[in-house]
This record gives C-alpha cells, structure tokens and sequence, in this order.
C-alpha cells in the first residue's frame, strides 16, 4: 500500500486536522465526536444543514462546510459511517433555532446512523428532517436491494438546500426542496483500476490490465458488469444510455451535469470526458444549464469518473448560482 | 455452569475483543468480497473500545454491561454494523434489566430480545443474507432447546451449531439488504460476514460460559 | 495503459474542447495554433500575462486563465513544449497595447521556444518581457545542469502577476515582480507512482511497492534519490529540509505555502500533508499566511505531493489576496 | 552521385519520415531512461508533418525544401529538439540560399550551417551529451574529407562514422544541458537520445544520396 500517511488509524483525525488549519476562516474541526463545523455556527434563524458519510470521498463533505452549502459535516471512518453521537453533536452545534436538515446517502450504515441521530435530536426538542439521496443507476432492481445508492448528485443537494438555507428556507421546504432535487438527480460511475482501504492495506477488488467496472459505487463496490477497457468515447455512452432512460431525461431538459474524478484520474481526461458528455447531451436536446468538472465526489485513489445528470428547474439553477464559500466549492463570493 | 451473572457477562464481552481482532482480517476479507472491506476493522475498533470502557469504569450490573457496551458500539463501530450490533445489545439489555443471573431460558431470552432490536431497526427477512440469518435460527435453536429443558451447555451448543448451519447457509444466499445487495446475483457464492460475526458471538458465549 | 481517453494523439485536442465547453464564460480556446484565451481578451491597455508548457499537469496552465491570472496559456503536446507559433497567436490575441508577459518554466525545450516566439513578437514590435521559474530544490548543483526546474513557484507567479496586470501594472514592473516572486519561491516533489505519457503508453519509471522517488520533477524525470517508502511525517520533513535551507526561509518569514497533489493522491493524503508541513513551520517560527491545499500542478496520475513556500512581502500577499475567477482558482469574485 | 539538388533533399527528408517512424519506440525509451519519454514520438510527429507539408506545397528550391521543413518543424517538434531541429534546418536553407545543386564540400557547408545554429540556440558544448555530440564529430569529419577532394560517398561515408562513434560516446558522459542533466551521474551510462536522432538523420542522408 503507497500513501501519504502515518498510521492507518490515524489517517482521518490528522487529515481533519489539516482541514481546519488550511481553512480556518470558513470552517473549525470538533474532535470526540468528529465533525467539521462551519466557524461562525450556529447562525440564529437559519436551518443547520448537515450531512456526513464515510472518509475518502473528500472534498465530500467535510470540504463543502463554510457559506452557502454545509453548515456540519461528520466524517466517519474511512469507507464507514460516522455514528449518531457525532451527527448529533454536529446538529446541536448549527442549531440556529430554526432546526436542522440532515442530507444522507442511501446505505444502510448512513441511513441507520442518521436514523438513530434524529431519534436522538428529536427526543431532546430538535427538529429534524431528512433528505435521503439514492441516484446511482447502476443498481438496477432497487425492489431486491438495499435500494440506489447516493453519490453524485449528493453534491448537487447539498449545494442547492445549502443555498437555500442560506436564503432563509424554513425547515420543511428545505427538505421537500431537497427531495426534488435528489429526486431529478441521476448517476453512474465507472472504475479503471481499484482503491486501497487504508486500514485494509490492499486493494478492494481485483481489476486486469485491459479491464474497466462499469457501474462502480463510490466504495469500491463492483457494479454492474467487467467489461474490456473501452474509449472515453463508448464509456460516457454507456453511462448515458444508463443515466438517461432512468428519469427520463427528455428533449428540451435543462441540467446541472456533473463529470465528477474518483480521485485517480487527471483533470485533463475528465474534460476529455465533458467533451464527450457535451457532444451526447447536445445530439439529445438536452441543455447543459450549469457544470462541473473535477474531483468532487471521490473513492481515494481510484482511478475512473462518474457522471451526474440533475433535471434542473429555475429555482434550482437559481440556488445553484448563489454565492458559497467552502474549501471545494467556491464561487460568487 | 447453569446460570451467569454479571461477571460472566463482562468475561464474553472481552472475549469478544479478543475473537474480533483474531478473526478482524478474515471478517475484512468476507467484506471485501461482497462489501466495501471493513468488517473486520468495524467490529474489532468497535469491541476493543468496549473492553477499554470496561477497563476504566466497569459496570455494577448485567443491564448495564451490556447497556453500554451498545452505547460504546454504536459511537465507534459506524457502518451497518454500528446501530445493528449496538442495538441488539441495547435490546438485550432491557431484557435483563434488574436482574442479577440468568439460566439457560433467560439467555435465550437475552438472544431474542437482540435479535428482535436488529431486525426492527434494519428490517432485514431471512433470507436477505444477513447477520439474521445466523441469529435467527440460533435464537430459535436456543429457545426451543430451553423449552425442553435443555442445561446451559445444550442451549448454547444449540445456538451455536444453528448459527454456523445458518452462516454457512447465507453462502448460497442473493443479497437483499446492505451493500452485498448492490450485486445482485454476483453476491451468490460468498459467505456474508455480518453472518459470520453474528455467529462469531454466540460461538464466545458458548465458549466462555461453558468453561467457567 | 488505462485512461479515459479515446486515441492518444487526440488527448490534449480533445481535453481543450472539454475545457472550452465547461468555461465557456471564463475563456476561448483557439485551435491551430492551440491557445486557451480569457473570453474578453484582448484588454485594452493591460499587459498581456501569457504561460504554456507541456500538457499533462492540468489544472496549469489552461485552468488559469480567467480574470486576475493568466490572459492565455499555450499548451503542448503532454510533457512536451508548446511551439513559437501558438506562443505567438496567443501574445498577439491578448496584446492590449502594454506588452505582453511570458511565464516559463525553465526546461530547455520550454525556454528555447519562448525565446523564439519572443523573438518572433519583438520583430514585430510587440513588447515582451520574460520570467523564468526555475525553483526546484532537488536539482542540486545548478552550475552542472540546464538549471532548477520550473515547478510549484509557477502557480503563485501567475497568480500574483495576473493580479498585478489585473490592478494596471506596466510591463517593466511586472517583469521585475515576475521575478521577485520565482526567487523567493522554493520547491520540492515527491512520488509514490509513475505516470503513463498516453503516447509512450507505459509508465516511465518502475518503482518498487515499497519504494519512493524524492526530488522528482513534474514529468516523472527521477530525482534525488530513490528510499523506502516512508510515513508522511517523514516524507514532510525530507522535503522541508531541503527547502528550508536552500533560500532559506528564516524565523519570522511570513510564506504562502502549497500542498500540491500530483494528480493521483486523493485529497485527504494532502490535508494530511499540510499537517504535517504546518507543525514543522510552527516549530521553525515561519508564519503560513495564505495556503493552497490541492491539485494544482500535477503530473498525469502520478501518486505524490509536493511542497512550494514562497516568503511573501506585503505586496506579494495582497496580490495573492486579490480577485481571482479561473477554472482552477477562484475567490473575490 | 556527386552532386545533390532539391529533388535530393525532398528524397532525404521523406526517407527521415520513415527513420523516425521506425525508430520512434527505441528514441523513446532512450528519452525515458534519462528524460522523459517523448524524444521518438516528437521526431516521428515532426517529420511525418513535414512529408505531409511537401505533399501538399513541395517548394520549388533547395533553400525552400530546408526552410519549409524547419518551419513545420519548429511548429510541430515542440520540447528541445522542436527549436534545435528547426534552427538546425533554417541555416541549413541558409548555406544553400539560390543554390540549385551542392556538391561534396556544399554538403559539409550545410551540415557546418545547421550545426552552427543548434549551439547557437542551444548553448550546448561538447561532451554536454547532447545532439551536438553527434553533430560536430560529423561535420568535422565531413569538412575534412571534402577538403581531402573525397567524393560525396567519402564525405557522407566519414559523417555517418564519425556521427556513429559520437552518439556511441554519449554513453559515457554525463548530461550538463536539457532534462537529463537533472539526472547528474545518473545519467551515465546511457546513450543520448537526441544524439542518435542526430546520427539517423546522417545516415538517411548518406543512405538516400549514395543510392540515387
Ligand atoms: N438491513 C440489515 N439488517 C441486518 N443486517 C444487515 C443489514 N444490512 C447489513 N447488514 C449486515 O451488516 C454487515 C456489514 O457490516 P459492515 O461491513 O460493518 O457495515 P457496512 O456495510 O456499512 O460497511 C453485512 O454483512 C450484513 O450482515
Ligand atoms: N541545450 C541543448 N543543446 C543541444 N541539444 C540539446 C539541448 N538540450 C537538449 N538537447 C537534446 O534534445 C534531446 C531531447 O529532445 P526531446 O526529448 O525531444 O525534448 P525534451 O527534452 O524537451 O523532451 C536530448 O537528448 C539532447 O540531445
Ligand atoms: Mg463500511
Ligand atoms: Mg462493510
Ligand atoms: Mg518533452
Ligand atoms: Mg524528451
């Protein structure tokens, strides 16, 4: 195992710590329980919103604390939950009076976490409402699962509702904001090559020279098929042919797009894979209102990408431009 | 022994400790297969801050060994584990609130009530490939060895023989809950840890309590 | 090979056209010769700012371009110079009437192509001055070699010209802060991977499972020394010995530092670096007044990081602090 | 023959397509052991756009032959060899400016030329372990023998050895200019790759213009 770390078990407190001193204008970091709070928090009125899921998706979420989009975060193990004493420690530490949104990604660890948080929170007079993110494609019969898994458009949610707090958003349409949103969200992610669990010490699953995984979770999980390693070109194919169908996206659909790295792959191939995005959503009809591009929403060091699709109406392009100010995400401010 | 007290509770709780971080790698690896790789790291992270719990202040009574070892377990384990084991220990918990021994009919109740606590807040069937899967036939096993009036040592032999029938048996299993679940038919041919630690813990109880 | 590519000639092609559609508010990217341009340039009465090098070490240069850093960037082959021809068309689209300013980093191939496209604008009475960054700490004896390698310092000269040309500087001045800011920047690199050139189509160096490359340069070039791998505590202090020393940065500097992400390791790895760098600078009495934490500067999918500190004098702070809006960095605005 | 003229060098700088062609992967990892990685597909790129330039416009003189190449050159090569070829190529034009055929001690004069402007604008000096390793053991040769009255195959045959043995002497020298100097003593030991593009750019030469 090659990284740039000290012990495996202390790969998440000294990189947390590292977060807080790099950015210490926008955000603090509590140790015993973790989380990673917003520096002016709580902010009277204004709903708290907190999300929070296993280590080594960074910058997700940790780096999305600060203006206009997380106001806690709590990073769990990495690959791990976080456990319902730190999501309730980091709700009552943004609890502005106004109550708080918790935004969590749909696996049974996160949802059971947050579950018992809320059941916490609630029990001691803290409103609590959840928004729960399932948009990965790849999982295809969601009857005989544990349901879609949340990835990328979790980014999408939690800076819409972030900016919507921001603006003032009561608690219960937040939340049913942040339903719509995680609702017309839509993605897929592919894999070239597998991550190392640092506690692990070697890599997750097994993957030959000239093979990709198509359909990857954000955990290294296998995903729909092993396929042979393909072109850029045939690969945003695949994951189109899977992420468009599904809402459907129509003719005419405005988007927020995402082309979101997996931690292993330079900027240089994402934008190669934006073009190939672009060239598809064009030849569909499909306006691509507002974009990303970059590593937003990670598995370590896997090398791969996935792709986001949100049907995006004006409210949420809106929400979208607002300022936000946060170590991964920045701008109009 | 016929009954346990609260020490015996504590003597299987460290045992615990010492039976995860054993078998931390093959739990690891039964993950990696089918999970995301962490299992083992879960539950032994998880069960050696119980025994370190128990090191500074230990409990006074059954309740409250197994009162907080959930509440330990479910501020470090996380994962699906986290909130499942710990709710299961919650639950077993109040099933002995005041009391100071149980036979073998209580601690078949104690299973049960756990079991019951997993199930409510999972919400996993049998046959979902879970750690269900070993707990309920065990909790079954045990209760009816009970009923016939089965000594300590029959009661746990029962549960620990149905929990590894029934471990073994998730093998053949397709995932309907957890991360396994993503694999659909992939998940076919491996053996769920969850399952496997499950059975890992009664197989201590067993261990413990019959060599005491 | 794995990559998201299609065929390997068409990599930087086709990652220009990603870059063009993605930011298409921030820049234009101009085809045959390549260039990437702010989208409002020429600025009249503005010095032009003008960088380029080889491709492959996204987001420099391209994603720099924008307001408040780069006017253009000329992009090569990966890891190979860009021509005279492209620096040329790219002088002459941002030639706002004040001259214009060349950034290079000091490779023989980069330096000479520059001094031939200077050539080139100055036989055609257009002003250009040149900076060159040459602050790698592992090319030991600079008397021997081609000189230091341009690399980490790169970013912040950018920056800080950009924001200088931004605010009105001539180009006399700016040459001469040009050069203040690359001889008051020091860095050092480090790599736990190879990166695969899409073209040669295998790593260009082998490198043991437990082994590391200290010094490298941003091409894969060895460096110093090959060593076992080490923790990160360790690796930090190598490369803070080297580079203390070399200026050196004394008790009281106040430095912007960099924690640059080769491309392959994940986010967290570098936090976790940046811990590392601010303990030992707390230790040494240097004060870190701004930081970068991130890829900023990478070299393909190589796994590593490296470390620039660059003794910032006022000036040099409020011009890091002023607005920047580019693919890859943005605040103020 | 004894004298060459455009269609000869038209003939030479094709033939230099195919060299590089064919010798992309071995330049290539020449430049991967002490630099990085590029040095066969730059030339391979370079000349191929230099054959596709002459298929299109094939100039009508010696000078416009050299001059079109150096100009596609510098505009494609790119990296160090991009300008040092280019320059290379552009005084070579200029040693046969209206020149219509070059005889023996033309063709030294032409390499001399190129020569000349890669130290110019390479600052390079003997035993730096660069092309000029191979280039100024050549053209020393090449102006020795015309001066010695040798015919074309004598002159070419002394620039090719003479080119050959300098590349071979690389080997052995330690790198002062361009990437591989970085690597200090560690780049001893391996040959250079701009020096035997150097000496292959030779030899095509002597190859196309003895066999006309
Ligand atoms: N809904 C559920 N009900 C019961 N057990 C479950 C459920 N979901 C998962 N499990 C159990 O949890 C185990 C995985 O635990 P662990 O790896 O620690 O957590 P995670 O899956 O979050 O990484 C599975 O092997 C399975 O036995
Ligand atoms: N200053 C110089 N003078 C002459 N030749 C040089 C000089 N610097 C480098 N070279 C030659 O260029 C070759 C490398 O060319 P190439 O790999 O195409 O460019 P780059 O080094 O930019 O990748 C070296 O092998 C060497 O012969
Ligand atoms: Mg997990
Ligand atoms: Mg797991
Ligand atoms: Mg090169
Ligand atoms: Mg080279």
């Amino acid at each position: 195992m090659k990284k740039l770390i000290n012990r495996p078990e202390d790969v998440v407190k000294e990189s947390l710590a590292g977060l807080a001193a790099a950015h210490a204008d926008l955000l603090r970091v509590h140790f015993d329980p973790a989380y990673v709070v917003r520096a002016d928090a709580p902010v009277t009125g204004k709903v708290g919103v907190v999300s929070g899921g296993g280590s080594g998706h960074e910058p997700l979420h940790g780096g999305y604390v600060g203006r206009g989009m997380l106001d806690a975060a709590c990073p769990g193990e990495v690959f791990t939950s976080p456990t319902p004493d730190q999501m309730e420690a980091a709700s009552r530490a943004v609890d502005g009076g106004a109550g708080v949104l918790h935004i969590v990604k749909n696996y049974t660890g996160d949802v059971m976490n947050f579950e018992m948080a809320a059941e916490l929170c609630q029990a001691d007079g803290l409103a609590v409402e959840s928004v729960m993110v399932n948009d990965d494609v790849a999982v295809e019969d969601s009857l005989y699962t544990a349901g879609r898994r949340g990835v990328g458009t979790t980014v999408l949610v939690e800076k819409i509702c972030g900016a919507a707090a921001e603006k003032g958003m009561d608690l219960a349409s937040l939340a049913a904001l942040g339903k719509r949103v995680a609702a017309n969200g839509r993605s897929m992610g592919m894999a070239l090559t597998s991550c190392t669990v640092p506690a692990a010490g070697k890599p997750t699953f097994d993957i030959g020279e000239d093979e990709m995984e198509i359909g990857i979770g954000i955990h290294g999980e296998p995903g729909r098929e092993r396929k042979p390693l393909a072109t850029a070109r045939e690969i945003a194919s695949m994951m189109m042919d899977a992420i468009v169908p599904d809402l459907p996206f129509r003719r005419g659909d405005a988007v927020i797009a995402m082309v979101n790295g997996m931690g292993g792959t330079p900027l240089m191939e994402l934008y190669l894979v934006y073009h190939e995005l672009e060239r598809i959503c064009r030849d569909s009809g499909i306006t691509i209102a507002r974009r990303l591009v970059g590593d937003y929403i990670t598995s370590l060091e896997m090398a791969g990408c996935s792709i986001t699709l949100l049907r995006a109406d004006d409210e949420m392009l809106a929400l979208w431009d607002a300022p936000v100010m946060t170590p991964g995400l920045r701008w109009g401010c | 022994m016929e009954i346990i007290d609260r020490d015996d509770l504590l003597a299987w709780l460290r045992e615990l400790q010492r039976v995860y971080a054993e078998n931390r790698d093959w739990l690891t690896e039964l993950d990696a297969a089918i999970g995301d790789a962490d299992h083992g790291i879960n539950m032994d992270r998880g069960f050696t801050a119980v025994a370190e719990d128990f090191e500074k202040s230990p409990p006074a009574d059954m309740a409250g060994v197994l009162k907080s070892a959930a509440m330990v377990l479910i501020r470090t384990v996380g994962g699906a584990s986290g909130p499942l084991y710990g709710t299961f220990f919650l639950r077993a918990a109040g099933a002995c609130t005041g009391a100071t021994k149980l036979g073998p009919d209580g601690v078949a109740a104690l299973f049960d009530a756990g079991l019951r606590g997993v199930v409510e807040r999972g919400r996993a069937e049998a046959g979902d490939k879970t750690m269900v899967d070993a707990l309920l036939p065990a909790v079954a096993a045990m209760q009816r060895a009970a009923s016939d009036d089965g000594d300590m040592r029959a009661v746990l032999a029962a549960g620990v023989a149905a929990a590894e029938e029934g471990m073994r048996r998730t093998g053949d299993m397709q995932a309907r809950k957890g991360r396994a679940s993503y694999l659909g038919e992939r998940s076919i041919g491996h053996q769920d840890p969850g399952a496997t630690s499950a059975f890992l813990m009664i197989r201590a109880a067993a261990d413990t309590w019959n060599h005491g």
